[in-house]
Formats: structure tokens, sequence, C-alpha cells
């Protein structure tokens, strides 16, 4: 805060401790020659409030305050609260700061001060006041008001009025066949049939491959032992039975098997017993 | 208007509770019970033909509303709503096979009831409680009712198709269900959507039949 | 003496909340929103001098004991609340410059607002949440309700004690934070005074009114 723009007002802070009553009584019962004001530190809210009630205090219409006599009556209220040590929120040090550079502002000559000009500030202030203050009065009015509850009671035993819902329920015939359709056709047993394919079972696979095997002793191309002109999906299923077969009789000792390269022809050669 | 029929108006209005007269005389600041009495009858007379009417009830008074007005205190508002997909199936269910259980429903819609949709049901007047099976659990059965006759416009169940006229009218080809969801506005207040079992988070069903 | 108006009269006085004229229309089967009215201002007029009142807070009618037998009826027990300083002023700010934001409200009072301020006032039913002023920041802004009105015996937000004197002296303008930036008064900036404000962190309040 310390470094506060001098023409800034300071931002709020929190409020204290709230009070309906007002300002807290003075604890440690001492009093001022004048007032107590200055010991009532903790019941304002904040520094324009009490810059309210000290304008108040002047006992005129706020539009005629004099704000050179408010700045002074602020001053030597923060004054005398530091002086008693009473701890200050810096919001009321900083509109001190502020009420403090609008004063020697309005005491300089016109032609010298800056824009705004310290008469607007100072009248920008005591619209503010004025603002506040009739709020407050329009709170106090509207609190004193004929409430609901304290001052004016509404039907203390009402019969209370009850609609009740009733459903007329709506349908037709044919969402009622339709509906029955539906049960029927999701429950009814269904028979699931899987259409033959073409396939090379590993055994016919086996008897094929070493049949062929048999015929050379020279490597042969897997791809060799694929019975020709087959379908495609034929092809497949045989492609994966001969290879099946000729690990198969690999294992058995019956062929060897070779490739090159990764992905290259895989052949294929018996084994001479 | 007398300032005392005013004040007794007041105090019985904003009164929780029927007041005597002795109540009210010390209510207010301990007016004779005399007059108290008096304000009584001069307000009962006028609120005699008005929409409330201040009555004595074995001493104690009080306002109420005039007896040929209680019919604004309860009113009823009817509702038109359509039967929910779940609910047209288990009447239709209930409809070509009654007398039926709750479970042997459940059987051949192959999804759980919630209650709620025999109740909407009941509520509808269209099915009714037919007796109990005579087996083991004895399961309540249920049966159409007339009024189900009635609103679909039905001379007896007799008048139903047919499974070969459904299968006919092309009723009995599968669907696909998930348009058939996404295609279906079912009232979701009604709390019968079954087709998801989570909605027989409904404890009190108790399975008291085994399905055929 | 007129059905009608005896009706009204029935409903309202049964009725355990004030009523609309459009609620009373729909309570009493459909009558004419018309008839409805011209009944309620026969039954305000009847009721003017008694110890009940008919009245209309925010377009919203009920009855209520009068004012001035408020010394016979104050409850022992306080069944009002009673309000901090500092909730009664920002009560009266959002009710006389409606709708306003935390950070107007602050600028008029010099001080930040507790949270709990807010709070207790919502919490009463006397102010809402009316949407958000469509400035950077986006803050949320605060309204009366009808309950508010209700509460303190106001027709509606013109009846507010002094708010002509008030508006013609000025005071009433919005508060206008260019004005106060040009005059290098700080008003505390709306993104700056929510360091505490849970209330504004309520992200997913919808606003559903435009500010003014």
């Amino acid at each position: 805060m310390a470094g506060a723009q001098p023409l800034a007002l300071p931002l709020p802070l929190p409020e204290g401790e709230e009070d309906w009553t007002g300002p807290a009584a003075d604890k440690a019962g001492e009093r001022g020659d004048d007032d107590a004001l200055y010991l009532e530190l903790d019941g304002w809210e904040g520094p324009l409030d009490l810059l309210l009630d000290l304008s108040r205090r002047q006992k005129v219409d706020l539009r005629q305050i004099s704000i050179l006599a408010l700045v002074d009556q602020y001053l030597s209220y923060i004054d005398r609260a530091e002086a008693l040590r009473l701890e200050l929120a810096a919001d009321y040090l900083v509109m001190a700061a502020w009420l403090a550079y609008l004063k020697s502002a309005l005491l300089l000559p016109k032609e010298e001060q800056e824009e705004p000009s310290a008469e607007e500030l100072a009248m920008r202030l005591q619209w503010r006041l004025q603002r506040l203050g009739a709020m407050r009065e329009a709170a106090a009015r509207l609190m004193a008001r004929d409430r609901i509850g304290r001052d004016i009671f509404e039907r203390g035993a009402p019969e209370g009025l009850r609609i009740d819902r009733k459903n007329r329920w709506h349908s037709d015939t044919f969402a009622l066949i339709q509906a029955y359709g539906q049960v029927k056709a999701r429950t009814a047993p269904r028979i699931y049939q899987v259409r033959d394919r073409m396939v090379m079972t590993l055994d016919s696979a086996i008897d094929r491959v070493s049949a062929m095997l048999g015929v050379t002793l020279e490597w042969m191309d897997l791809r060799d032992f694929l019975p020709p002109h087959a379908d495609p999906s034929l092809r497949k299923s045989a492609l994966a039975s001969s290879f099946v077969a000729a690990l198969e009789l690999a294992r058995l000792g019956r062929a060897e098997i070779a490739q090159d390269e990764i992905f290259g022809a895989m052949r294929l050669r018996r084994i001479a017993r | 208007m007398d300032d005392l029929v005013r004040a007794v108006e007041a105090t019985l209005f904003a009164s929780e509770a029927s007041m005597s007269v002795e109540a009210l005389a010390a209510h207010l600041g301990g007016a004779e019970a005399a007059d108290v009495r008096s304000a009584l009858i001069e307000l009962a007379d006028h609120y005699r033909e008005r929409g409330i009417r201040l009555v004595e009830r074995g001493k104690l008074w009080h306002f109420e509303t005039a007896p040929d007005m209680a019919h604004l205190l309860r009113r009823e508002r009817e509702q038109v709503r359509r039967l929910s997909r779940a609910a047209t199936e288990v009447l239709a269910i209930i409809a070509y096979h009654e007398p039926v259980s709750r479970a042997e429903i459940e059987s051949i819609r192959g999804v759980q009831t919630a209650k709620g949709t025999l109740d909407v049901l009941m509520e509808a007047g269209w099915i009714r409680m037919a007796g109990r099976r005579e087996v083991p659990g004895r399961p309540v059965i249920y049966a159409t009712t007339t009024e189900f006759l009635e609103h679909f416009g039905l001379a007896s169940r007799r008048d139903l198709p047919g499974l070969d006229e459904l299968r006919a009218a092309g009723l009995l080809d599968p669907i696909d269900e998930a348009l058939e969801d996404a295609m279906h506005f079912e009232s979701p207040d009604e709390g019968d959507s079954d087709c998801d079992a989570g909605a027989e988070a409904d404890d009190d069903f108790i399975s008291d039949d085994s399905p055929a």
C-alpha cells in the first residue's frame, strides 16, 4: 500500500465484525475529551463510513460540508488513534494520505493544479458521501417498514391448495399389436447358418505336399504345392494349410525348409532316407 | 368498523390454531369476554355468505373455506399420457396370454419388468389381478379388463390378430433394436424404461414365480 | 355475492403462498384473467378497512393482517431475521440500484463486502443472482426477489421509500466506473475484488437475464 498513487482511493479491505448496533463500545474504558469517536475504531465500515460520520457531525447538509474541515477532522482522528497506538487498518491510513494530498492540492493556487482539479476531486468525494448516506438512510427506512412476520402476518393456518394429478392413459390397437409382434420377433429362436467355404484341411495338405515332395529331390517353392486355378479363398486356405504341413513334415524329419531372406520365397526339399 | 372487531378478525386470521373467547380476550389486552363474543358474532355474520366462514367448533373459533368452495382446495388435473413402449408390450403379452404371472411376462418379453409398468396398466384400468396361479409361490396372475376391450375397440380378445396374421403384416420381421430405440420416444418419467434392466433396482420385486 | 369473487377469496385464503392472477385463473378452472383481476380489485376494496387486507406484492396477491394491528399481533419470539448493518446496507444498495455487481456495491460502500453478507441475503430469499454483466470478467449481478417485496410490504420496486427523490438527485445513477477512472478515483476493480469472492467462482451459473 505504501507505494500507492496519491490520487488513488484505497482499495477496500474486508469489513470487520459486523454489528447492527453500530460502533463498538470502548473496551478500555478510556473516553476522549470531546467525544468517543476515536475510540470506536472497530465500528466503522471502512474509511468512507468514518468520513460520512464525521461529515454528519458538521450538522449541515451533506452538499454543504466543508471538505477542508472534514479532511482535518479525519487526519486528527487518525493522529489520535495512532497516539493511542490503536492498530489502524491500512485503508484508513491510505485514505489519510490521499486526504492529505487533497488538502494540499486544495490549498494550491488554481492555475498550478493538475487535471482533474482538486475541486473536482473534492466534489467527487462529497458526492460519494452523499450516495453512501442516501443508501444508509434508505436501509434504515426499509428496515423500519411493517414487515411480514414481525408487524404483519399472513394466515396462520392456511388449509393449503392441493392439485392431484390424474393420468388418463392412451394407446391404440395398432400399437398393441405391433408391440406384441416386436416381442415375438425379438424373442423368437433364431437359427444361425454359416455358409460353406472351400478350405483345404491340414490332413489333405500333408498328403498333397508329401506326395509332391516324393516326386523329386530338388528344392520346390511352397507356392508350387498349391492347387492351380483354385479360387482365391481356397488358395488362401491351401497356402496356410500347406505351410503348416511343411512345418509338420520338417518336424518329422521328412523335409527341410529354406528361406533366403525375410518374406522371401520358402522352399522345400525332401530328405532322402 | 369497530376496532375490536378488526382486532379479533386479524388475530384469528394470523393464529395458527383455533381460539376460545377467553384466549382472544387475553390476547387483546384483557378485552371483555362479552365484547369479544359479540365481535365474533358480528364477524361470523359478515362472513356468512362469503368464500370463507368464521366458525365455532367446541368453543374454539377459526376461519375456514366455505363448504361449497371446498372443491377448490383439492383439484384434480387430468393429464392424457401415451403408454410407453415397455407398458404396451406388457399389455400386449397379457392380452395374448392371459392370465399370466409377472414371471411369465418377463419370460416372454426376455427382459425384466419394472414394478411401475404393471402399476401403470392397473391405473389405466386395463389389467386386473385375476387370482393366483396354484404353483409354488402362488404368483399373482393378470388378465385384461372390459375397459381394455373398450379402449382398444375390441369386441373380445379373439379379435386380436393371430401370429399368422402378424407375420403376413410383416409385424414379426426382426427389427433393428438400436434403430427402434433411437426412434422411440418413451416418456422418461414413467420409470419403466426397463429395456435396461437397471430399472429393476426396484427392491420389493420378489421373484415369486418360476418361469414356465 | 359473485361466485368468482367468493372463489378467489376462498382460494387466496387457503393458499399457502401468494398467487398471481394467472395462477388463480388456472386454479379456478380457466377463468378469464380479466375477471379474476376485477374480482381481486373488488376484494381488495372490500377488505380495505378491515382487520385483514388483500394486497399485491410483485404481481402476487395474498391476504395479510392490517398494519395498525401490529401492536396486537407482534410475536414474542422474533420471527424476523436480524440483519447486520452491512447486510442492511447491501440490501438497500441492491434494491435501489438493481441489478448491481458486487464491485459496484463495494464502490458505493467504499469497503469490501464480506462473503457472508450476500449469502445471508440470498438465504433470506431477498436477493438472487440475476445473470452476469457483459463486461470483462463477466461479474455476477444481483437483484431483489418477490419475497423481498412481500416481506417489506412493497407492491413493486417503485414503492421503495424515497426512490423518486434519490433518482432526481442523481444518487441512483449507474455506477459509472469509467467516470470514476476519469476522476482518478480508483474504484475496486471487478477482477481484484473477488480474491475472496466465493460467490463469483460460481461458474455454472447460467445467465438468464440480460443486464440493463
